[in-house]
């Protein structure tokens, strides 16, 4: 979607250390497919599990270039936390947006207010873009409709503010100060 | 008890399928038919897994399982023929 | 048993009359999607999982992807 | 226990799902239907599905991979449905109070 806008410093980037990025990418994908093929064959058996083996090891092989480029960052505890945080956030949210819905949808008037208007994003990486999107689309009344850069366009349901300052601090920001610390 | 909580709960679904439908038939543009079939989509994919406690088969999982993968691609495809450049 | 299979064929033959009248081709294209949709909820009723596998992989997701690229080719409206 | 448990959240779920279809039934245009089908069937279907999982427990990680793959990709067909609309040119309804997509398409221009 922003090809142009993202390129020029992860090419930078991804030359300067190139190997260690490599074997990391490598490494992730490899244990993500591993993980999921045993839960869905869900059997011990070795040659099961060697199946996945071989799989998994083909397809991390093939697949690497593509996860280099969703450029991921390194594991630690504290973006370890910072998730879970997020993850809790975001359930919390979900259930109030499918109240907020319910109730607009049951009311006979149909209380709603909608409008389109835009946000501004602090985020850089395209993967941190695709997971801000994805919480705004699934939390109360708000939705996703397009990114270009570093602006967002947002279908709201009932229009609270029209500025787009004061409506990044209340739409986006309560996602934004942890994807932050995440993909810093 | 265990019978009739299994009828209601497919019948409300299909209750739910049944609204989509009606706004596929009502629905005056192309998007709207395409969200209609999006939302019957998902419900169907619970429907499945609720099928597959009815009828306590572990195979019928490996049916929503396919479908939920396969659908998410055939929307993305209409949406991406509506944006023109497939 | 039999009102539910009853009911879904009426609901699958209403959908695929409905591709019949559609004079935009999109709108054909995802009322047979929705026939497709039916067709699986029927087959996993009749216990066949296998065949209704095969049902949701051809017709919701290979047959649309194909019908798009058709459309891109030629016109989308019926005249 | 673990039966009661599991048959509270499948019918919590399914009457979420029930609502969201209600909510493409009544909405006025693409955008308000999205919103509905979205948030509602988003939650229902996961809980729908993680109920059948609570209540059948050698089922339960399979059902988790099911759920977790319908609550990352929903969003993201939606999405898509969503910004095919605007792109193809589907008006906003007349009860709605303010449309800005002309600032974006201008910024995106000077880009």
């Amino acid at each position: 979607m922003n090809e142009k806008h993202g390129s020029s410093p992860r090419a930078s980037r991804k030359t300067t250390t190139e190997q260690p990025h490599e074997r990391r990418a490598f490494l992730n994908l490899f244990a993500i497919l591993f993980v999921v093929w045993v839960l869905l064959t869900e059997s011990f058996n070795w040659q099961e599990l060697t199946t996945g083996f071989i799989v998994s090891l083909g397809l991390s092989i093939f697949l690497r270039k593509s996860y280099i480029k969703l450029d991921i960052p390194p594991f630690t505890i504290k973006r370890l936390w910072y998730f879970i945080v997020y993850l809790v956030v975001l359930l919390v949210e979900i259930i109030k947006a499918n109240f907020d819905v319910a109730y607009r949808i049951i009311h006979p008037k149909l209380p709603i207010k909608p409008g389109i208007v835009v946000i501004k994003t602090e985020l850089k990486q395209d993967f941190a873009k695709m997971m801000l999107a994805n919480s705004i689309t699934l939390t109360p009344g708000t939705f996703t409709l397009d990114i270009i850069g570093d602006r967002l366009l947002i279908h709201w349901i009932y229009v609270r503010t029209e500025d787009t300052e004061r409506a990044t601090e209340m739409i986006g920001n309560k996602f934004e100060k942890y994807l932050k610390v995440i993909f810093s | 008890m265990s019978e009739t909580f299994v009828l209601v709960l497919l019948s409300a679904a299909g209750l739910g399928v049944l609204l989509c439908l009606i706004r596929f038939f009502k629905g005056p543009t192309a998007p709207d038919r395409a969200v209609a079939v999006d939302t019957a989509c998902t419900v169907t994919t619970a429907l499945l897994v609720f099928m597959a406690y009815y009828f306590k088969r572990q195979i019928y999982l490996d049916v929503a399982l396919v479908y939920a993968v396969l659908m998410f691609i055939g929307v993305v495809a209409i949406a991406r023929f509506l944006e023109r450049g497939i | 048993m039999i009102v539910i299979v009853t009911l879904v064929v009426a609901l699958m033959l209403s959908a695929a009359v409905s591709a019949l009248f559609f004079k935009d081709l999109l709108s054909a294209v995802i009322a047979s999607c929705l026939v497709s949709l039916f067709a699986s909820i029927l087959f996993l009723f009749l216990q066949a999982p296998d065949v209704a596998m095969a049902e949701a992989s051809i017709g919701a997701a290979l047959i649309t992807a194909v019908f798009m690229i058709a459309l891109r080719r030629t016109k989308r409206y019926e005249e | 226990m673990l039966p009661l448990i599991g048959k509270i959240v499948t019918s919590s779920g399914v009457v979420f799902l029930l609502l969201g279809s209600l909510g493409v039934f009544r909405m006025p245009d693409v955008y308000n239907r999205l919103q509905a089908g979205t948030k509602c069937t988003t939650l229902g279907a996961f809980l729908t599905i993680v109920g059948v999982g609570i209540m059948e427990p050698a089922w339960f990680w399979k059902t988790l991979v099911i759920a977790v793959f319908i609550l990352i990709t929903n969003p993201i067909s939606s999405h898509a449905i969503g910004r095919a609309s605007k792109k193809s040119g589907v008006e906003l309804c007349d009860r709605s109070v303010v449309d800005k997509s002309r600032d974006f398409e201008e910024y995106e221009s000077n880009l």
